[in-house]
C-alpha cells in the first residue's frame, strides 16, 4: 500500500534531520565569528600555550608510557557497548523477547573481556 | 605600538555592513542590547589572587556575600573569562605573568584592580620588589579601594563594571580624566598607561619582557634606562 | 649516646671553649669548627629542628676616638670594623620544656661561610634565601641559587647600602 | 644446646630530637630533590610542567616546576618570591609600634598569629610585661584566629580534592559560612574583618566590648555543631579516604630536619606544641591538651586539625569567663611612634601558629649617645610555612599530578609568609 501521498516520504524525514542538525552546528560556529570582539592589536602571547603564566618549557609531544593507551581501549570497549544500548533499549518491546537473550549474550562476552583486562591489571598504573 | 584596550567601543564589521540596509539600525539597537545584557551578567571571573584580597574574594564567592548572585563564577584558566580580578600586591617578579595572562583572555575583557596594593601599591609601592599600581602595565576598568575590601564591596564593584559595560556598549561612556597630582603625591615615574607624559618605551619593554620571559622564570630586563 | 645537658651553652664552653657572651646570640663559632659543632649538637645533644639562619649585614665603620677631658690619659681608640655579616644560626630541641641554642660567627664581606646543609637539611633553603638577600656564600652548598628575587637581580636587597625605592625597569 | 640469644627487641620508639618516635615512622626513602634528569631512566619521555605562579591550587603564588614521567611526578622544583614584598627591608625602616600593620599582612589566614609574634619580640627587647588582662586577651584571640585558619583549611583543602565545581565545593562553602561568624567576633573587637592592628608593643589597642563573651561563646557552641556537620560530610566518605589515606607521608625525622613543626609534624606523631611546651602568654593558665597521630599521612592532618580546632574552642570557652579586670597595655598608649626605644640587643621568641613555629628574630640598633635606636636594625620573621614548603622536593616524587595538588594543599603553606 503505498505510502499515502500526504506523509512525507522517510528520506525526506531524514534529509530534514540532517539539516537543522548541520545548521545548529554551524550556526553557532558562524554566530561566534560574527559577534565576536576583535582587540585593536593582537598580541603574540594571545597564541601561546597558557601554563599557568609562565614559558611552557620543553615539548608537549612525547613518547607517553602504554598503560594510557590501554585505558582508553578499555573505555571504548564500554563506551561500544552503550551505542548499542540505547537503540536496542529504545524498541525492545518491538523486538521481543529473543533480543533480549542476544544483548545478554553480547553483555556476557564484552563482561568477558572487562574480567580479563582487570585480571591482566590494565588499571594497575604503579 | 600601545598597549591594547579592553573591548572598548569598538566599530563591529557585521554591524557596520548592517546599519547600511535601511531600517535595519532599529532592530540592530535591540539586538545590541539584548547582547549587552547578556554578557554583563555572565561575567566569569579570572581570581589573580595573590595575597589577602584573595582571600577576602573567596569570602565573596562563597555563600554569605555569594557572588553567583551577579552572574559571575571564578574559573581556573584565562581562555574562559571576562573580567581579571587583581586580587593582592603584584610584585616585580609576577608582573610579566600577570600581562601574559591578561593578553592570554579573549575580547571583550575588563579589569577590576582589588585592593590598594593593586591600585597603587598601598604602602608596599617605595620598595624595591613591588608594582605600584597595576595599571601602570595593564588597562584597568574599575578600582575597588580597601585593605582588603569588604565582599560587599567588591559585589559593588562588579555592579559599577556593569553599569560600565552597558554604558560603552551603548557608546555614552564618558572616560574620567586622571586624578589630578594630589597634593604633591610622589608618584614613580612610570605613570599610568592613561598619562600623557608616560615614556612609550616603557610599554614596549614591558612587553618584550613579557614575549621572553626566562625558562627560569626570571624576567628578562631591557637595558637600564639610567644604567 | 644522646646526653640531656641543661644548659648547652655551658657545654660549649666546656667543650669546645667558646665563651658565651649574649644569651640570644650564642657563642661565637670560628668558621672552620662550625660544621663540627653543628654535627655535636645534632648528635650528642639531639638538636634535630631547625628554627633559622639569619645574616645582618654591618655596614665599615671607621675609626672611633672616644671624647675624653684633656685631663686624663686618652681612652683605648675603638678599632675601624670592616664591612661584615653576623650570621647566627638557631636549633631547638623537642620535647617537654623544648629550648633553643643559638649560635652565630662574624664574616666579612667576600669570604665565605661554611654551609650546614650536610647537618641539617632545613638549612638548605635558609642559607639560599640568606644569599639571595643579604649576600653571604655558603661554600658546599649543592644549588646556591636565588630563592626570593628573580634570577638577575642586581644586588642584595637586605644590605645596608641597598636603596629601598631601588627602580627595576620596565616595571616600576 | 647453644640458646640462641633471642635478637634482642627492636625498640618500638627510638629517641629523634627529642621526642620518642615509633620506629615504623622513620622511614628512609626519600625523593632526591637534586635528582639529576639524564641518569633517571625513564620508561617514557620526562615532560616539564609548571604548577605555576597562578594555579587555583596553589594557595596563593607558588609555581613547582614538575617534571613528570607520565602521571608520576620524578622531581619538584617549588620556586618563591612571586608574592616578596620586602616586609624585612620595610620593618627596618618603621619605628617598633608601626611595624604591626605590616606584618599583619604576612600570614593572612591568620593576622593575629603574626602581631602576637613581632610584639612579643619587641616586649622581651624592651623588657616590659604586658599586664594579665591582655596576657589572657591575647591567648583568646590566638585561638579563635586558629579556629578561623583551620576552618578556612578545610575549605580549602575540599576544593584541592574535589575541584570548585565539583564536590569538594560544598564544603567550601560550609566551613567559609562558619569562618564569617568568627570574623563577626574580630569585627566587634577591632573594627575590623582582617588586618586587625590589634596588638601593639606592650599590650592591646583595643579592649573588649560589652557582650562580647556571650557573642563568642554562641559562635563557639554554633560552630562546634557544625564541626560535626563536616565530620558527616567528609571523614566517613568513601572518595575522601581513597584520596587521602596513605598519601604524601611525611617522615617525622625529614620534617624536624626541615624545621617544619605545627599539623604537619604532629600528625608524623611528633608530640611538639609550643603552646603546651615553651607556655606564652595565658597558655600556662591552660592545660593544652596536644593532639599526636602517627599515620603521617594527608588523613591523618585533616582528622588532626579539625580536633585541633574542637581543642582552640574549649581553650577558649576556659578563658572567656574569668577575663583580669585591669588595664590592657603595660606602656602608656604607644602615640608616638619614637616612643619605643629598646636598648640595642637581640631577641627572639615564637608562638604556635596554625602551620608551625612561628618566630621573630629582632636586633635593635644603637641610636645616638648609645640608647637604642626608634626603628629595628634587623627584623627576621621565621614563617612556618616556608619550612613546610622545603618538604615538598622531598615528598612529591612518586606522587600522582593530582595527590601532588592534595598533598600541597594538605602542608597548607601561606605565600605571604613564605615570601615574605
Amino acid at each position: 500500500m503505498p505510502t499515502p501521498p500526504m506523509a512525507p516520504s522517510p528520506w525526506l524525514l531524514i534529509l530534514v534531520f540532517l539539516g537543522l542538525s548541520a545548521l545548529i552546528a554551524f550556526g553557532t560556529i558562524f554566530a561566534a565569528w560574527a559577534l565576536r570582539v576583535r582587540a585593536k592589536v593582537d598580541l603574540p602571547t594571545k597564541g601561546l600555550t597558557y601554563e599557568c603564566g609562565e614559558e611552557p618549557d620543553g615539548l608537549a609531544w612525547l613518547r607517553f608510557h602504554p598503560r594510557y593507551y590501554v585505558v582508553a581501549l578499555v573505555f571504548v570497549l564500554f563506551d561500544v557497548e552503550a551505542a548499542f544500548l540505547f537503540p536496542w533499549a529504545l524498541n525492545l518491546e518491538a523486538l521481543g523477547s529473543l533480543a533480549l537473550i542476544e544483548m545478554g549474550a553480547f553483555l556476557g562476552i564484552l563482561t568477558l573481556g572487562w574480567v580479563y583486562a582487570l585480571k591482566k591489571g590494565a588499571l594497575k598504573w604503579q | 605600538m600601545a598597549v591594547d584596550e579592553s573591548g572598548r567601543n569598538y566599530t563591529h564589521p557585521v554591524y557596520g555592513y548592517a546599519e547600511s540596509l535601511p531600517g535595519a539600525d532599529l532592530f540592530l539597537t535591540k539586538a545590541d542590547e539584548f547582547l549587552t545584557w547578556g554578557l554583563k551578567n555572565a561575567l566569569w571571573v579570572f581570581p589573580m589572587a595573590t595575597s589577602c584580597c584573595g582571600i577576602e574574594f573567596m569570602a565573596a564567592a562563597c555563600s554569605r556575600f555569594d557572588m553567583d548572585r551577579i552572574g559571575s563564577i571564578a574559573r581556573g584558566t584565562p581562555r574562559q573569562c571576562d573580567v581579571m580580578i587583581i586580587a593582592g600586591t603584584i610584585t616585580v617578579k609576577m608582573a610579566p605573568r600577570v600581562k601574559k595572562l591578561w593578553d592570554q583572555m579573549p575580547e571583550p575583557k575588563w579589569a577590576i584592580a582589588m585592593g590598594s596594593c593593586a591600585i597603587s601599591g598601598d604602602f608596599y609601592r617605595d620598595i624595591y620588589s613591588v608594582v605600584p599600581g597595576v595599571d601602570t602595565f595593564m588597562p584597568v576598568d574599575v578600582y575597588v579601594p580597601g585593605c582588603p575590601p569588604n565582599p560587599d564591596d567588591l559585589l559593588m564593584g562588579m555592579r559599577r563594571l556593569q553599569e560600565k559595560i552597558t554604558q560603552v556598549r551603548a557608546g555614552t561612556w564618558v572616560e574620567p580624566e586622571l586624578a589630578p597630582d594630589t597634593a604633591g603625591f610622589k608618584r614613580p615615574e612610570i605613570g599610568r598607561l592613561g598619562d600623557p607624559d608616560r615614556d612609550p618605551r616603557t610599554s614596549q619593554d614591558q612587553l618584550d619582557s613579557v614575549l621572553n620571559l626566562g625558562i627560569h622564570g626570571e624576567a628578562t630586563r631591557a637595558p637600564q634606562a639610567d644604567e | 649516646m644522646i646526653v640531656d645537658h641543661p644548659d648547652t651553652a655551658a657545654w660549649v664552653a666546656e667543650r669546645f671553649g667558646w665563651q658565651t657572651a649574649d644569651p640570644e646570640l650564642g657563642p661565637q663559632v670560628p668558621a672552620d669548627q662550625l660544621v663540627a659543632l653543628a654535627t655535636a649538637l645534632r648528635d650528642e645533644l639531639d638538636f634535630a629542628y631547625v628554627v633559622y639562619c639569619v645574616a645582618v649585614h654591618y655596614p665599615a665603620e671607621d675609626e672611633i676616638q672616644p671624647k675624653f677631658k684633656e685631663g686624663e690619659e686618652p681612652p683605648p681608640v675603638i678599632p675601624a670594623k670592616p664591612d661584615r655579616c653576623l650570621v647566627t644560626y638557631r636549633v631547638r630541641r623537642l620535647g617537654p620544656g623544648t629550648t633553643t641554642f643559638g649560635f652565630h660567627l662574624w664574616v666579612p664581606t667576600g669570604e665565605t661561610c661554611p654551609s650546614l646543609v650536610d647537618v641539617w637539611a632545613g638549612m638548605d633553603w635558609q642559607e639560599r634565601e640568606q644569599y639571595d638577600l643579604v649576600g653571604v656564600v655558603f661554600d658546599g652548598h649543592p644549588d646556591l641559587r636565588r630563592i626570593m628575587m628573580s634570577e638577575d637581580w642586581p644586588g642584595h636587597p637586605l644590605r645596608r647600602d641597598y636603596a629601598i625605592d631601588t627602580r627595576h625597569h620596565p616595571w616600576r | 644446646m647453644a640458646v640462641t640469644p633471642s635478637p634482642t627487641p627492636e625498640p618500638a620508639t627510638q629517641r629523634v630530637g627529642g621526642l620518642e618516635l615509633p620506629v615504623e615512622l622513620l622511614r628512609p626513602a626519600w625523593g632526591d630533590p637534586y635528582l639529576d634528569l639524564d641518569d633517571y631512566d625513564a620508561e617514557s619521555d620526562v615532560m616539564a610542567l609548571n604548577l605555576g605562579p597562578q594555579h587555583p591550587s596553589t594557595h596563593g603564588v607558588l609555581r613547582v616546576k614538575l617534571f613528570m614521567d607520565g602521571e608520576v611526578c620524578v622531581r619538584a622544583v617549588p620556586y618563591l618570591g612571586y608574592l616578596h614584598r620586602g616586609v624585612e627591608k620595610l620593618c627596618e625602616k618603621l619605628s617598633y609600634a608601626n611595624v604591626t600593620p605590616i606584618v599583619d599582612k604576612n600570614d593572612y589566614v591568620s593576622p593575629m598569629m603574626n602581631e602576637l609574634a613581632i610584639n612579643m619580640t619587641f616586649e622581651k627587647l624592651m623588657g616590659c610585661e604586658p599586664p594579665p588582662r591582655a596576657q589572657v586577651i591575647r591567648t583568646i584571640v590566638a585561638e579563635l584566629q586558629r579556629v578561623a585558619s583551620h576552618l578556612l583549611w578545610v575549605g580549602t583543602f575540599c576544593l584541592d580534592i574535589g575541584g570548585a565545581i565539583g564536590g569538594g565545593a560544598s564544603a567550601f562553602m560550609h566551613t567559609f559560612r562558619e569562618r564569617e561568624l568568627i570574623l563577626e567576633i574580630f569585627e566587634e573587637l577591632t573594627g575590623c574583618r582582617f588586618h586587625y592592628n590589634h596588638h601593639t608593643v606592650g599590650g592591646q589597642r583595643h579592649d573588649i566590648p560589652a557582650g562580647w563573651d556571650t557573642l563568642v561563646k554562641q559562635t563557639l557552641d554554633h560552630i562546634e555543631r557544625r564541626t560535626f556537620e563536616y565530620e558527616d560530610m567528609l571523614t566517613e566518605n568513601p572518595v575522601f579516604k581513597a584520596r587521602t589515606i596513605g598519601v604524601g607521608v611525611v617522615d617525622p625525622k625529614l620534617a624536624m630536619a626541615c624545621g617544619v613543626s605545627g599539623p604537619v609534624l604532629r600528625a608524623s606523631g611528633g608530640d611538639h606544641d609550643l603552646r603546651r611546651d615553651a607556655p606564652y602568654a595565658a597558655y600556662d593558665r591552660v592545660d593544652v591538651d596536644v593532639q599526636v597521630r602517627t599515620e603521617g599521612d594527608i588523613y591523618a592532618r585533616y582528622l588532626l586539625r579539625l580536633a585541633e580546632l574542637r581543642e582552640s574552642i574549649r581553650i577558649v570557652r576556659c578563658l572567656i569567663d574569668d577575663i583580669p579586670e585591669g588595664p590592657i597595655c603595660a606602656l602608656k598608649a604607644v602615640k608616638l611612634p619614637g616612643a619605643v626605644k629598646p636598648k640595642p640587643g637581640f631577641a627572639y621568641t615564637a608562638i604556635e601558629s596554625p602551620r608551625g613555629e612561628l618566630g621573630t628574630f629582632v636586633v635593635a640598633g644603637p641610636g645616638k649617645r648609645g640608647k637604642g635606636g626608634p626603628n629595628p636594625y634587623r627584623c627576621k620573621i621565621r614563617p612556618p610555612s616556608y619550612h613546610v614548603l622545603s618538604l615538598l622536593p622531598y615528598i612529591a616524587p612518586g606522587e600522582n599530578l593530582s595527590d601532588i595538588i592534595a598533598i600541597l594543599g594538605s602542608l597548607d603553606p601561606i605565600m605571604g609568609e613564605a615570601d615574605r
